[in-house]
């Protein structure tokens, strides 16, 4: 037996309405994807496209509509809500996130399976070259994707040099646009999108240059 | 063993996680760098490793004594003093008094009222000698809210010194300084480095890496990278950054 | 048991009426400690000062009345008193204002300046009530409609204080309303969680504070009007009145709402509680439930740290 | 010790002020006749600069603003009326008596509050004085209720030699004079000891001093309980004053009294704030008191006037007028540091 994926998200929809009797959908984010092995992902998408709500889905501290996100084969919601960070991790620019939604109470829910968190999703890391950190966060990245960790990079590039640490460090891309995701293979098949092109705009040509 | 270990420290405000699994080790005799993008938690772990805040998870060891979670005043006569980024300096009292009142033998005189303290040559005459090796010389009868900004960072850092300690915690000591106060300053902290153990957090990476024995570089809570400054000087973006350019 | 339920009940009615009206009073307290970081010790005052006030508006010998006022008088009193309800608290709202530009000088330094300006001012409120209106007590005159009582089996309800307690959750709502559902209360929450984002928002720092308070001053002059009929108008009412609300807000916690409306709710059952079987203690029970849990909960039931801790 | 020594160790111990001091409450009951006052008037002063000198303990030296201190005068009366009724109508015994219960109950209070600063402090305080308050007002077997304790005699001063009798106003001022001067020259010796430096390196930043070594907590239970002890000594002098103990100096109107005498006085920058606020505030109860019944409303608007434009005070505006005319401040009793109160010096 194949052993299962590293990150199953499998079919999740959020859907956030407004209104008690006539319900307007104000935002909807649909995902399915599946990453089978360790590596380094990178999440781009303009603000509000659906970035940060993915990462809650994914770390269990957000309540899909329908759908499930499978972590190393185990329903995510379905582990009690205190050892959901030895599964995946929120990182928020300078800190980490350690907050669970759940439906049900804890002692209904199962252990995780494993003590050390096989996701880690960092959410807009402040990337600034003026100080040289940056170069210390790759390596950090790169030795948690070199012990077998599925590391999820979110970026909102608005520098050049933005998209070239991107190119550097990801090895396969997730384009999030109004809730919808577009994944590419690498870079190059990634600049083939119109859309993303035309969200990066001059930042692809300033590269170029 | 190391003359401060720090392990596993976990450190949590509400739903954020500040400090996750921290190990640290700083030697006797050296300088150590906490270092890491602003709002990384270092302050936060400063504050824990000196006993501000209690841990959530983790031991703290000093001279082989488990330290975790004292009071600050017991952490104080085990011999670890500390600085402050907001100075807190006693702004009423003149230089030489905010160092008299930092001086070990002071207190162990606090609950003695009938001593004069303006009399006690031996204690006046240490206080004087612990601004003098500030740069302070002369400054003495000066309020300490009267000083200018660089002279206040020195006598912030020279009430820690006067307690004597062991261990010497600096938080960010260059903040808010210009460049000449700057080299002034780690003139200073290569002088006194010679009678204690320093271990300084900043996030000015060159003021570090022309000091330090030994950097640890903090962020998301964790420890991303340590080593020697050479070792850490290696990296390419470092290299790339100003700093790797002025290197 | 039953009987005993029975006669329980009147009090449990006046606890909720008295705890709604401290969370009232409680609440304004918080907004002003909230912007301003200053523990109005006014605030007291600032509750008689309405009180005076509405008796002014609604009687003919309450205190300073001229003769060409005389017509206003033969208006019925419903009308005088939704007048009252809303003439009182503006006037209030005007000393609020006062005070506020008196506290100017007092931000940045230590917090205890604030504290000790306003308790200088309450000492003059409460003096210049003296002067103006005299050491007796005034009652309130109401209308019919809200006065009287009805029988609920052998127990007799006052409609006063069903009204009081009925419009006190009213303001409360309101109060919530404004501050969560509407743009003035998102930039005064902002200024209360940190008075420098506010500046940075665009607004004016100096006036926002001047408005709040007036707000503050306004929301203390209502509990003190509705509070009237219940505990007369004296000028002590004040320092009654200063204390619940200083003991609602530590145990509530500096910064919540729902903190001081639940805090205000205990408060008010504790003290009509003892006053009905303990007559002798009731004041007593609030200062030991202070006592009690500001000694096990340092920032009482869901406090952030705040002002009160410098 | 040469001479020199001598006079370092006098000026350690007495000052020009505090010997001008001595000099002026000693002569008053000579003079205060002739200009126009009357002799309680300096009984009242006197006990009051005594209380007001151990509120400042707390809020000019330490910072911890003692809303409440009321009560404890309160209770040093209480407990001298009834030392004197259950155990001897002796003089020394009785001070004893109030001196002793009123420290054990500040001691007390101070277990549930040396941890706490500023208004959480301030508000504790508030909630005890009202407890004891409450407890004063309802036990009326042993305190009278709201008639008070009758009758509390002015006993003899007993010297082992020789009795003093100090049933006139002018004899119970001296032993109030004597208290005085034993409590300066000690308060003065304490806040320039090491303690005293302490104590107000706490008000400037307690943390720090923690971080220094210092047990924060039990510099403030000791300052709280030897305030109170203070407060407690002027409690049974003011029963005496009053042949009386009752209920409304323990009312929380007179703690904040207190404190705003401390205040206007200057008890923030000077040592003798305390002594010039109480000065100012019994002048202005009988000067504007007899042009004016609202006078506490006049006083109530100089002290908000204060706290606006001069929260140093009196003494504040001493050391300004100095400052105006061009005079140095005059040398400082300690010559190598410059004292925190530095008008208290001069």
């Amino acid at each position: 037996m194949a052993s299962p994926a590293l990150l199953h998200v499998n079919q999740v929809h959020k859907i956030y309405s407004r209104g008690v009797f006539n319900k307007q959908t104000t935002f909807d984010l649909q995902a399915d994807f599946t990453i089978s092995e360790p590596g380094i992902v990178g999440v781009m998408g303009p603000n509000g496209s659906g970035k940060t709500t993915l990462f809650e889905l994914i770390t269990g501290s957000n309540i899909p509509s329908s759908g499930q996100v499978l972590v190393n084969g185990q329903d995510i919601h379905q582990v009690r809500s205190d050892q959901r960070d030895r599964l995946a991790i929120h990182y928020h620019q300078s800190y980490q996130v350690r907050h669970f939604r759940k439906r049900r109470p804890n002692f209904m829910l199962q252990p995780s399976p494993t003590d050390y968190p096989l996701v880690h999703l960092f959410d807009e890391p402040q990337f600034n070259t003026q100080d040289g950190y940056i170069g210390f966060m790759l390596d950090f990245f790169r030795r948690l994707r070199d012990e077998d960790r599925l590391v999820v990079l979110c970026v909102h590039p608005n520098e050049p040099f933005h998209l070239q640490i991107m190119r550097e460090i990801c090895e396969r891309f997730i384009f999030v646009q109004s809730g919808r995701l577009t994944q590419a293979p690498d870079y190059d098949s990634l600049l083939q999108n119109p859309d993303v092109t035309a969200y990066l705009g001059d930042l692809v040509g300033g590269q170029a240059a | 063993m190391a003359l401060f270990e720090a392990s596993h420290l976990h450190k949590r405000f509400a739903d954020q996680v500040v400090l996750e699994d921290i190990t640290l080790s700083f030697e006797e005799n050296q300088i150590s760098g906490i270092m890491g993008p602003n709002g990384a938690g270092k302050t936060t772990c400063f504050n824990v490793l000196t006993g501000r805040f209690k841990p959530d998870r983790g031991r703290v060891h000093f001279d082989g004594r488990d330290i975790t979670g004292l009071p600050p005043r017991k952490i104080a006569r085990r011999g670890i003093a500390r600085s402050f980024q907001m100075m807190n300096l006693f702004d009423e009292y003149t230089a030489l008094e905010n160092i008299v009142l930092a001086l070990p033998e002071v207190r162990d005189k606090g609950f003695r009222v009938l001593h004069d303290l303006s009399n006690d040559s031996g204690a006046q005459d240490r206080g004087a000698q612990v601004l003098a090796r500030m740069g302070l010389g002369g400054r003495e009868g000066a309020l300490a809210s009267d000083l200018p900004y660089g002279q206040r960072r020195a006598l912030e850092i020279g009430i820690a010194l006067a307690a004597e300690p062991r261990m010497l915690f600096l938080d960010e000591p260059t903040s808010g300084l210009g460049t000449d106060a700057t080299a002034i300053l780690a003139e200073l902290i290569g002088e006194i480095r010679k009678s204690v153990s320093i271990v300084i957090i900043e996030h000015d990476m060159r003021f570090l890496f022309d000091l330090a024995d030994h950097i640890s570089v903090i962020h998301w809570g964790q420890v991303i990278a340590q080593g020697a400054p050479d070792q850490l000087r290696e990296n390419e973006w470092v290299r790339a950054s100003n700093l790797g350019a002025l290197a | 048991m039953a009987d005993f339920l029975l006669t329980l009940l009147p009090h449990l009615l006046n606890g909720i009426a008295l705890g709604l009206l401290f969370a009232l009073l409680s609440l304004g307290f918080m907004l002003i400690i909230g912007v301003m970081e200053v523990i109005n010790l006014a605030h007291g005052s600032l509750f008689a000062l309405g009180a005076y006030f509405a008796v002014m508006l609604m009687s003919q010998d309450g205190g300073i009345t001229h003769p060409f006022m005389a017509p206003y008088f033969d208006l019925p009193i419903v009308l005088r008193y939704i007048v009252a309800l809303i003439v009182a608290p503006a006037f209030v709202a005007v000393v609020g204002m006062g005070l506020e530009v008196c506290l100017r000088r007092t931000y940045g330094k230590d917090p205890l300046y604030g504290l000790l300006l306003t308790f200088g001012a309450a000492l003059v409120l409460e003096e210049m009530i003296r002067e103006i209106w005299g050491p007796a007590e005034y009652f309130l005159p109401i209308p019919k409609a809200i006065s009287g009582g009805f029988f609920f089996g052998d127990m007799i309800y006052s409609n006063y204080r069903i009204f009081a307690a009925v419009f006190a959750m009213a303001m409360i709502g309101l109060l919530w309303a404004f501050l969560n559902r509407t743009p003035y209360g998102a930039v005064i929450k902002a200024g209360a969680h940190d008075s420098e984002m506010v500046r940075v928002l665009g607004y004016n720092l100096s006036r926002l504070r001047l408005y709040v308070f007036a707000f503050g001053a306004a929301l203390a002059a209502i509990a003190g009007i509705i509070m009237a009929p219940i505990w007369g108008v004296r000028p002590h009412v004040g320092v009654d009145a200063v204390i619940p609300a200083f003991v609602v807000i530590v145990l509530g916690g500096v910064g919540s709402f729902w903190g001081a409306v639940s805090a205000g709710l205990l408060v008010g059952m504790v003290v009509a509680l003892t006053a009905a079987y303990l007559t002798e203690w009731s004041l007593l029970s609030m200062y030991l439930l202070l006592l009690v849990v500001v000694t096990f909960r340092s920032r009482g039931f869901a406090g952030k740290a705040s002002a009160l801790e410098a | 010790m040469n001479q020199n020594s001598y006079l370092s160790s006098f000026r350690a111990w007495f000052t020009a002020p505090m010997l001008l001091s001595f000099l002026v409450f000693g002569t008053m009951p000579l003079w205060i006749d002739a200009v126009g006052l009357y002799q309680y008037l300096g009984l009242e002063v006197m006990i009051w600069v005594i209380f007001a000198l151990a509120v400042n303990l707390l809020l000019g030296y330490t910072g911890l603003p003692s809303f409440g201190h009321g009560a404890f005068l309160g209770i040093g009366a209480y407990a001298f009326g009834l030392t004197q009724f259950n155990v001897a109508a002796n003089l020394w015994l009785s001070l004893f008596g109030a001196v002793a219960v009123t420290a054990i109950l500040g001691g007390l209070v101070a277990l549930l509050i040396s941890h706490r600063r500023g208004i959480y402090f301030a508000l504790m305080t508030i909630a005890c004085a009202q407890i004891f308050y409450f407890i004063a007002s309802k036990w009326t077997d042993v305190t009278g209720g709201e008639d008070g304790l009758l009758n509390i005699a002015r006993l003899p001063v007993d010297l082992g030699l020789t009795e003093i009798s100090i049933r006139s106003n002018f004899s119970l001022y001296y032993l109030c004079f004597a208290a005085y001067v034993i409590i300066v020259v000690g308060l003065w010796r304490l806040v320039h000891s090491p303690f005293g430096k302490v104590i107000s390196a706490i008000k400037q930043n307690d943390s720090r001093v923690a971080f220094l070594g210092y047990n924060v907590w039990l510099y403030k239970w000791l300052i709280f309980t030897l305030s109170c002890a203070i407060t407690g000594l002027a409690g049974a002098l003011f029963a005496m004053a009053q042949e009386g103990a009752y209920i409304n100096i323990m009312s929380l109107q007179w703690s904040g009294i207190a404190i705003l005498i401390v205040l206007i006085g200057g008890g923030f920058i000077s040592f003798w704030g305390p002594v010039l606020g109480v000065i100012f505030y019994f002048l202005a109860r009988d000067i504007l008191g007899a042009y004016t019944e609202t006078w506490l409303l006049w006083f109530g608007l100089i002290f908000v006037g204060m706290v606006m434009f001069k929260p140093e005070g009196l003494a504040g505006m001493w050391r300004d007028g100095r400052t105006l005319l061009g005079r140095k401040p005059a040398p400082q009793p300690e010559p190598s540091v410059t004292e925190p109160s530095a008008a208290g010096g001069d």
